[in-house]
């Protein structure tokens, strides 16, 4: 175990490299300069900013530069909030980020696996219908939609809620809402599907003839066996809601990474963008193989260490 | 019993019955005529499928239903809200062409002439009011509604937009159902890139497993690790923003969690006892994925599809909302949706019909995938 | 029965081992050897997980074996390579799966599962061809042309395993591996496959390695019969040998523990249980002759007590 | 944002004043104020710096502004008022040599006082290739004595054109007689810097605002861009003229969604909220509502490198058939004017009469599709085609698709055989692909750093960076050379110069003015004495009060 | 004996969406206390469905038992509400199900499972529980039962998950033990230890045993009396020895000489032709009459009622009639049947089901 997960995590450094060689590369043909007020500077100008910044350096020796830097943990500077050191900048935007995406996962995830368990047991009940419209409008309206009507209706007409910032757990309500109903609808989707097939197999049987009751039946023998399908998607959710989500950031003016991001991509702002970028694929492939292990934890049969595949 | 009653002849044996019953006579049908057989027979799923269908056909006739083209702007009939003939008395539709506004003031008066500057900002001729509440003087103890009839201000009595129209006059009917035509075709893209490069890729991955399965995966790792952003951007260098940058950037990364999907699946049933009997009679690599892997993972495949198409539809919104997208005056419904949010709280009905619209997308789509699912599994036959 | 003395197939000291953790083996097959001749049906039983299945696929090549050697008609089948040889030889050699559910593709219709073979080996010239073939191969299990339509899960277990055979006979092969073709069926049906599997050797010549762990059944259908506990063959001889005189104690212990339909006879039964440590544990035993076509794995020690054992018979 | 005063809405007991302007606050100047005087405030993105070298945008200056006192500081009208200067700057007569002197009762709010030095120091940072001010030479080079030769690297940066005579006199030598260099003193990169704080703070200057001191109106707290996006601004007590600021504290949040600004007024948390064109419908007829025009102007690049492009006619006719007057009012429906002409209305005034410049000019290239139709066909003639297709690189503002589709529409509308395939890309390939004259027509903007025509007529010469057009007309070339040069001494001739040179470019339709951009804003009504500032900073809250 | 069990004319269907499965169409037998009825019977016959309605476990929907009653210590179990069903299933009526492959959660400790109906039944404690559950697999012959209450299922044989579900079944010492093919994919010599187990257990208990199979050895070596099924009815039942020395209906012979025997000769066994009864719609008459060789005119017409052959044993087929021609069993099972003369049942044509 401890084994694989070194091994995987060997791969890891790996595909980070890669991610990063790549990144490097690609950004450093997006076209336009880091530098803000370009369209007034003039090309002499400009040429000694670059080299200022050593963005006149070839490309390849900028990027044996960033590599140099990044093993020892240094991020650079922003340029579009000058001379921020990025890896501060990343350490206090994204557990904002993180911290909504983790709210909404758990939330929509809870109520979605709720839903999902429902309608799975009153399959075809109108509870199973009511559940499949509402999967089906979690994911065809886009969740700045809900936000935008939350606000409006809970902030400003009823004035239960703040309606922006985050300065308490009172702020963070109305965006996890938000955020949670698609994370909601895909979970409903795949447990009732999961756990309609899981309820219908021989061993549900089983704790039925042992005398177990309906409660017991669903928690303690269907979830579990409903979960993998579950585990497989919501992974990879869970990291685009956990590294923030440029428009409900915006909307609810949260300071977050997503926003951050968007705007630094726009800017050519490269540290930022390649500091986002590795946390991004890092905890992309963490999550990959926490889900990996999560397998194994959930279902005993899926073998860790699994030899040939 | 009375044994008197039985019949003594019928005591001898019988005579062998050359057609057994159990012998039902079935048309000469490949598995996806009889999918297609199937699928028939299912309400549900001719259903979405009619809806579809319907949206499609809307999304070609749709746009020619009035003289107003796509792009036919007029800013005199800018932002008129949706009247439709016959439904204008029916209050709680609100497809009368008015607008509607509900105001709390301290006084009757103060919440009508609060109404009045919203919509006028000088006379009331053209508005009706309903009091809901008469104040007592405090603070919003009055709520007024107020109804301005639109049309009837311009001068427009004889005309009729059905979905209103947006901020340049343009007829939002003719939009919407033209933004419906490059979303399905969008939606279509998508599903077809998902089907192609992803379930081939996954299908690979899983079923040759080890060390190619161990590369392929790292590939979409760093696929997904680089940012989209970046690459779109990237793209507009080389191409002109369009259909054809969005089609290359949804190739881009939209099929990695297909070929997710897939490879789990293949991973799990490339042990079955079927596979090994395929390869027992000799067949090649790609037969047993095309000829038994791929069949068999149809159902998750087109769950996913099911996720795939909105993300798709959305994906190109935030595209043009980018810039990389469509371009002006090119409509789909995400930008449609994208322009409407903005005007969410004055002008609901910009956003409303295109919401309406993809809503029914999905939900056809959605039924039309479990009947499908169904339809492809002979099991369910019956 | 035309039991011929020349060898289809030989086997020797083959071994298969999974690796199922990084320092973990499971030795499913520990070298055995064996001959099958042409024409014969050579039964193979032994216990639930004693590798037998894992025997029959490596013949077939499913499993590239660990060590050892198969050689069908003098050719070594593991050796080959190239892809032209390898469907020939899949031609050659057929397989009937132990679950005849699990080896049908689900989505696919009779007339397909069928013809696959078929397609692979580009066996139909036509469309017309290829269908006639699919439902001469029906009725020559004694399914008919209806069925061809209809998809695995239509069928009774029976008739899902009649169609395993006919997609194996399709290829027109000459020996044909039969996993456990039976134990999954009903007892009716069983001898209704096991009829089958008869008559098609006595008109096509097939020659079968049968695997079953139902001694009643192979007794039945084979000309010898070998027994395998643990990875390991421990006994090998005629199946009529075997019964009248079971030497290996796991035989013993086998033979008595099949239930016969007589009330009388289970009421008196008496079980034998084996015990492997009643075993000589002094030297490693080996595959020694003890009659004839009596092979027996046993130490020296154990050698001359079965030669006793079968001279007091 | 905590501690709110503002309550609901005030309708009913507040006066009734008609004229709802920028500047009402100061034509009461001293009004009475009164309740807490807090103002909650939002603003669409965070402060990219505090750093007064590096500042580049409307931001930036916007709250260096605030907390930071230059030599003078842009007041009422935008005219410049003595900050840390004393009095009326002396100027020698060749307008070469500027001498200032500097109040002595200034301090940084550490307690330093603020001397010449600071100013020196500053400049000379500005200049600096080292410190990678983009501004800095973007104002300064060509205007003080040495300054492009030391961001060049040729010279050391000593030999800059400003010395500290004494701790409080200061002398400023230019490179030319640059008649506006007053309002540029103004200007955020202008601001002193105390030499001791920032060396001593070495890379963490800046940063937050726990590494800055102020000199200005107020002081700034909470900043943190890299984890907080709000910030306050409280009453700088050690400001020189701080009896005359009235607000005690500034609250800022960053909301960049109109929509979330307009739910925040509502509920009263905040006492301004900018409007985009969908909410002015709504709140056109409220007393909240209020625009404010500024001097920045749009209109469409024709590039004369494409062979219809280059014809005359085809040019006018494209910038006659653009009905402006329908864009501003309901696309827009902000307050923006419709532009006939290169250079904005209420912005420099001729040096004699006090005339405004656009008063003078009139308007040159108006909407008359009829004349665009005639021209457009003389042009077709001219080139001996029947149709024409154009590329147009759409704009980057929050209604630029509209704008866009709305001007396609119109022109093809109007000049029959005119297709027009709009490219609507990111902005940085915009920029990209302006530089590389990639382009047909593009919608493009200004705004202006300096009052002063040349800051809009410069860049249409020939040889400018900006020239991306290749338009290349030698009268025009000839009147800005003149006006910037031989001119500078004898402002009137040089103001009908640039007279002159817009006549010029617009009968050429070199470019196509669209409209003048007005901002629109719900404002509570008990604010009062902002100040609107056409460049720089947009506001100045520092004679700024609340009146309940 | 006394009956503990009565099982009176029992209908079940299922609602698919081809129309109605009647899976079981009136089945009426009685099981007494401390005795082993083998239900026998090909697949599909309905054996699991009918002795699954015995504990109400029936999927429903599809599944709903149409008529006909269940009698258990004086209740009608047919008609009990699930909650009062949740105290019976596992205390008095125990299932032991058809594959032990699947019929174990997967994903939980099998010391968990076992102990599970305990806590819930026997009101123990966990500790208790747990040392009871390891005694019960040391019962059922599983070594270092200790440890291996700690593991998954899918670490175990199938032999030895096969134990594990028996174990679960007699936890709580049932009163019925219900056992569906328990045996079925186990080898002979797992199979012969199990099969002894259970008996002892039986002895011990004085419990009753439904015992499904379709393997008549196994039948022969449990069961006191014999059901066999075919299409939804019991078409025979009787004490094992009639059932395996006389049988009267030709499906039990067709049964009976689809078995080899070990020193069968050359000839071919006799298969049943055909496959069963599509019960979506049951022939008219006799639905064993399309493959039965020996069938009369009437089977296709009527059904036939129950004849009564001795107190104990019962058969539904015309041959028993008084009109019809005298049939001889196939020579296989004329063999099987010469131990007959031991038993001394009498040959009786006469006397329908009173
Ligand atoms: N792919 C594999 N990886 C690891 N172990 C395997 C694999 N296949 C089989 N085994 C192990 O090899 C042994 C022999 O398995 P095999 O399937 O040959 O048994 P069998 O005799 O056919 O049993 P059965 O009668 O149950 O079919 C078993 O212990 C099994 O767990
Ligand atoms: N859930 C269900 N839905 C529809 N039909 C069902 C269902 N369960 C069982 N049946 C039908 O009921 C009939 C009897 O099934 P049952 O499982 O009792 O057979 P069995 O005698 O136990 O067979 P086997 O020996 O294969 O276990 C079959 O025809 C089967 O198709
Ligand atoms: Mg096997
Ligand atoms: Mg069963």
């Amino acid at each position: 175990m401890v084994r694989y997960i070194l091994q995987r995590l060997g791969y890891m450094l790996l595909t980070l490299f890669l991610i990063a060689t790549f990144s490097f590369f690609l950004m450093k043909m997006l076209p336009g300069s880091p530098m803000k007020a370009e369209q007034k500077l003039s090309e002499a100008q400009l040429e000694i900013l670059y080299e200022k910044y050593n963005l006149d350096d070839p490309v390849p020796v900028q990027y044996i530069n960033y590599l140099g830097n990044l093993a020892q943990g240094d991020l650079g500077v922003s340029f579009q909030m000058n001379n921020q050191p990025v890896t501060a900048l990343l350490a206090s935007r994204i557990p904002v980020s993180a911290h909504l995406g983790f709210q909404a996962m758990i939330l929509g995830t809870i109520l979605g696996m709720l839903l999902g368990l429902v309608a799975a047991v009153r399959n075809n009940s109108w509870i199973d219908y009511t559940s499949n419209v509402i999967s089906v409008i979690g994911i065809s309206i886009p969740s700045f939609i809900f936000a935008g009507l939350l606000q409006y209706f809970v902030g400003v007409k009823l004035g239960l809620l703040p309606i922006a910032f985050w300065e308490g757990f009172q702020h963070t309500i109305m965006p996890t809402i938000a955020l949670a109903i698609f994370p909601l609808a895909i979970a409903a989707r795949f447990l009732r599907t999961e756990m309609i097939e899981v309820l219908g197999s021989d061993y549900i049987v089983t704790a039925r003839a042992k005398g177990v009751t309906k409660g017991g039946i669903m928690f303690k023998h269907g979830l579990r066996n409903a979960l993998i399908p579950l585990v497989t998607v919501m992974g990879p959710m869970a990291v685009s809601l956990m590294t923030g989500t440029l428009v409900i950031e915006q909307i609810f003016s949260i300071p977050g990474i997503g926003e951050q991001f968007v705007t630094s991509v726009t800017t050519n702002d490269f540290p930022v963008i390649m500091g986002t970028t590795l946390f991004f694929a890092f905890f992309f492939i963490l999550i990959i193989l926490v889900i990996d292990i999560l397998y194994g934890i959930i279902d005993p049969r899926i073998r860790l260490a699994g030899g040939k595949d | 019993m009375d044994k008197e009653k039985l019949n003594k002849d019928l005591f001898v044996p019988a005579k062998p019955d050359e057609n057994e019953s159990e012998q039902i006579q079935r048309p000469n049908l490949t598995y996806w005529q009889d999918a297609w057989r199937r699928l028939k027979t299912n309400k549900g799923a001719i259903f979405g499928l009619v809806v579809i269908v319907l949206i499609g056909i809307m999304s070609i006739i749709g746009p020619h239903f009035n003289e107003d083209g796509v792009d036919d702007q007029d800013l005199g009939l800018s932002k008129l809200p949706p009247r439709v003939q016959g439904l204008e008395s029916i209050q709680w539709l609100r497809l009368d062409g008015t607008k509607t506004e509900t105001y709390e003031a301290a006084s009757v008066e103060a919440a009508k002439e609060r109404i009045r500057q919203r919509f006028t900002q000088t006379d009331d001729e053209f508005i009706t009011y309903d009091v809901k509440r008469e104040g007592d003087g405090s603070k919003d103890s009055a709520k007024v509604a107020g109804f301005y009839h639109v049309y009837e201000a311009k001068g427009l009595q004889d005309e009729y937009f059905w979905f209103g129209t947006d901020t340049l006059g343009r007829d939002l009917f003719t939009r919407t159902w033209y933004g419906t035509r490059i979303s399905l075709l969008i939606a279509f893209v998508a599903a077809a890139i998902d089907m192609l490069i992803g379930v081939a890729y996954g299908g690979i991955s899983g079923y040759f497993g080890g060390r190619t399965d161990n590369v392929m995966q790292r590939i979409i790792e760093i696929l997904v690790g680089i940012p989209n952003l970046v690459v779109v951007i990237l793209m507009i260098m080389i191409l002109d923003p369009g259909i054809i940058a969005i089609i290359i950037a949804l190739t881009i990364t939209g099929w990695t969690g297909m070929a997710r999907i897939v490879r789990g699946q293949v991973l799990k049933l490339k042990g079955q006892e079927f596979v090994l009997a395929s390869r027992t009679l000799g067949s090649s690599h790609p037969r047993i994925l095309s000829k038994h892997l791929i069949p068999n993972t149809l159902g998750m495949i087109i769950v996913n599809t099911m996720f795939t198409i909105p993300n798709a539809i959305f994906f190109e919104a935030f595209l043009s909302f980018i810039g990389l997208g469509l371009q002006p005056p090119d409509a789909s419904l995400g930008t449609l949706i994208n322009d409407g949010f903005k005007a969410l709280q004055i002008n609901p009905h910009i956003m409303i019909f295109p919401a309406i619209v993809i809503s029914l997308i999905m939900i056809g789509f959605n039924i039309l995938a479990d009947g499908l699912r169904d339809a492809l599994d002979p099991k369910m036959r019956e | 029965m035309t039991v011929t003395q020349e060898k289809l197939l030989e086997v020797s000291n083959l071994k298969q081992y999974f690796k199922t953790g990084r320092h973990s083996v499971v030795k499913a097959i520990d070298g055995i050897s064996f001959d099958i001749y042409k024409g014969e049906t050579f039964g193979l039983v032994g216990e639930s997980g004693c590798g037998k299945s894992t025997t029959g696929r490596t013949i077939i090549r499913l499993y590239d074996a660990t060590d050892g050697n198969v050689k069908f008609k003098g050719e070594d089948v593991h050796g080959k390579k190239n892809s032209q040889d390898l469907k020939k030889f899949n031609q050659k050699m057929q397989m009937i799966f132990q679950d005849p559910y699990a080896s049908l593709n689900p989505r696919m219709t009779v007339m397909d599962i069928i013809a696959e073979g078929l397609d692979v080996h580009g066996l139909s010239k036509s469309p017309q061809a290829r269908k006639q073939r699919v439902e001469e191969l029906l009725e020559r299990v004694g399914l008919n042309k209806e069925h061809a339509n209809r998809y695995p899960h239509e069928f009774s277990g029976g008739q899902r395993q009649r169609i395993g055979i006919a997609r194996a006979l399709a290829v027109d092969p000459e020996f044909i591996i039969a996993d456990e073709p039976i134990s999954a069926l009903d007892v009716s049906i069983q001898a209704q496959v096991v009829n089958l599997l008869k008559e098609l050797q006595k008109d096509h010549g097939l020659t079968y390695l049968f695997i079953a762990h139902d001694l009643s059944m192979v007794k039945y259908i084979s000309d010898r019969i070998g027994v395998m506990y643990f990875g390991k063959l421990v006994e090998l001889t005629d199946s009529d040998e075997l019964y009248k005189n079971p030497l290996h104690p796991y035989t013993k212990s086998l033979l008595s523990a099949i239930p016969l339909p007589d009330p009388d006879y289970e009421r008196n039964r008496q079980r034998v249980e084996y015990d492997p440590s009643q075993h000589d544990t002094s030297e490693e035993p080996e595959f020694r002759e003890i009659t004839p076509g009596h092979w027996v794995s046993c130490t020296t020690k154990e050698f001359e007590a079965y030669k006793q054992e079968l001279n007091k018979n | 944002s905590g501690g709110s005063s503002s309550e609901g809405d005030s309708s009913g007991e507040d006066t009734g004043s008609t004229e709802e302007g920028t500047d009402e606050g100061t034509s009461e100047e001293g009004g009475e104020a009164s309740g807490e005087q807090v103002l909650n405030l939002l603003d669409t993105s965070q402060i990219p710096t505090m750093d007064s070298s590096l500042a580049t945008d409307a931001v930036a200056f916007q709250y260096l502004g605030s907390t930071m006192e230059g030599l003078y500081r842009l007041g009422e009208n935008a005219e410049p008022v003595p900050g840390i200067a004393e009095g009326e700057p002396e100027v020698s007569e060749d307008g070469l040599t500027w001498n200032i002197k500097l109040r002595e009762d200034a301090v940084w709010s550490n307690g330093d006082p603020v001397t010449a030095h600071d100013f020196v120091f500053a400049w000379r940072r500005a200049i600096d290739p080292d410190t990678g001010s983009e501004y800095g030479p973007f104002m300064m080079n060509d205007v003080l004595k040495n300054a492009t030769a030391i961001n060049n690297g040729e010279k050391d940066v000593e030999e800059l054109g400003v010395e500290a005579v004494s701790d409080y006199e200061l002398k400023i030598t230019l490179e030319k007689a640059v008649p506006y260099f007053h309002s540029l003193l103004t200007f955020g990169t202008y601001l002193p810097l105390n030499e001791d704080f920032v060396t001593e703070q070495g890379d963490d200057y800046a940063l937050t605002s726990d590494n800055l001191i102020y000199n200005g109106p107020f002081t700034l707290e909470d900043w943190d861009p890299k984890a907080n996006e709000s910030w306050t601004m409280k009453k700088n007590p050690d400001y020189w003229d701080a009896e005359t600021v009235q607000l005690e504290e500034i609250n800022v949040d960053v909301v960049k969604e109109t929509s979330t600004a307009v739910n925040l007024y509502e509920t009263g948390e905040t006492d301004r909220a900018s409007l985009t064109a969908e909410f002015v419908e709504q709140y056109a007829g409220t007393e909240d509502y209020r625009t404010m025009p500024e001097p920045t102007l749009f209109y469409l690049k024709m590039n004369q490198a494409n062979e219809y492009l280059k014809n005359q006619n085809i040019r006018k006719a494209i910038a006659m058939a653009i009905n402006k007057q329908d864009m501003v009012d309901v696309i827009l429906a902000n307050g923006s004017i419709v532009a006939n002409g290169a250079v904005p209305v209420d912005f420099t005034t001729h040096p004699e009469s006090g005339e405004d410049f656009r008063d003078i000019n009139g308007d040159l290239l108006t909407t008359d599709k009829e004349k665009a139709k005639e021209l457009w066909q003389k042009g077709l003639d001219e080139l001996g085609v029947d149709s024409i297709e154009l590329g147009y690189l759409g704009g980057d503002t929050e209604t630029a698709t509209e704008m866009d589709a709305y001007i396609k529409n119109q022109l093809e509308d109007t000049l029959e055989g005119l297709t027009v395939n709009i490219s609507s890309v990111p902005f940085e390939e915009r920029l990209a692909r302006d530089e590389a004259s990639d382009y047909d027509i593009q919608n493009s903007g200004w705004g202006p750093d300096y009052l002063d025509p040349s800051t809009w007529l410069n860049m249409w010469t020939s040889d400018s960076p900006y020239m991306t057009m290749n338009y290349n007309n030698e009268e025009y070339d000839k009147l800005i050379k003149e006006a910037n040069n031989e001119l500078l001494t004898d402002l009137p001739a040089r103001y009908d110069n640039f007279l002159e040179a817009e006549k010029v470019l617009m009968d050429d339709a070199a470019i196509a003015p669209l409209y003048q951009r007005s901002r629109a804003y719900l404002w509570r009504p008990s604010v009062k004495g902002v100040i609107f500032q056409p460049m720089g900073a947009d506001f100045s809250y520092k004679w700024a009060y609340i009146e309940e | 004996m006394d009956k503990i069990l009565e099982v009176n004319d029992l209908h079940i269907s299922f609602d698919t969406y081809g129309g109605e499965v009647k899976a079981v169409r009136g089945v009426t037998f009685d099981l007494k206390k401390g005795e082993t009825l083998a239900i026998v019977g090909e697949s599909g016959s309905g054996k699991s469905v009918t002795t699954r309605a015995l504990a109400r476990l029936i999927p429903s929907p599809p599944g709903r038992i149409k008529q006909g009653e269940i009698l258990f210590d004086g209740k009608d179990l047919a008609k009990l509400k699930e909650k009062e069903m949740q105290q019976i299933r596992g205390k008095d009526i125990s299932t032991i199900f058809q594959d032990p492959m699947t019929s174990l959660n997967p994903t939980m400790k099998i010391g968990n499972q076992i102990m599970e109906g305990l806590i819930k039944h026997q009101k123990m404690s966990r500790a208790q529980a747990k040392s009871r559950a390891i005694e019960l697999l040391e019962l059922v012959g599983l070594p270092n039962p200790t440890e291996r209450i700690n593991q998954y299922p899918h670490q175990f044989s199938g032999g030895q998950r096969q134990r594990v579900v028996i174990a679960i079944a007699l936890a709580c010492n049932p009163k019925i033990l219900i056992a569906d093919e328990p045996t079925t994919a186990l080898d002979v010599t797992i199979q012969a230890q199990i099969l002894e187990l259970m008996k002892d257990i039986q002895k011990k208990t004085e419990s009753s045993i439904i015992f499904i199979t379709h393997d008549l050895g196994v039948v022969a070596n449990v069961a006191d009396r014999v059901a066999v099924m075919y299409a939804g009815k019991i078409v025979e039942i009787g004490t094992v020895d009639e059932i395996f020395y006389n049988p009267k209906h030709p499906y039990t012979w067709g049964l009976l000489g689809s078995m080899p025997t070990l020193d069968n000769t050359e000839d071919s066994l006799i298969a049943i032709p055909g496959s069963p009864p599509d019960m979506l719609k049951p022939p008219k008459g006799d639905a064993f009459a399309p493959r039965n060789e020996y069938a009369l005119e009437i089977d296709k017409e009527m059904e036939p009622p129950m004849f009564k052959v001795s107190d104990t044993h019962y058969a539904a087929t015309w041959l028993l009639h008084e009109y019809a021609p005298d049939i001889e069993p196939p020579e296989a099972v004329k063999r099987r049947m010469k131990g007959f003369a031991k038993t001394g049942a009498g040959n009786s044509k006469e006397g329908e089901r009173p």
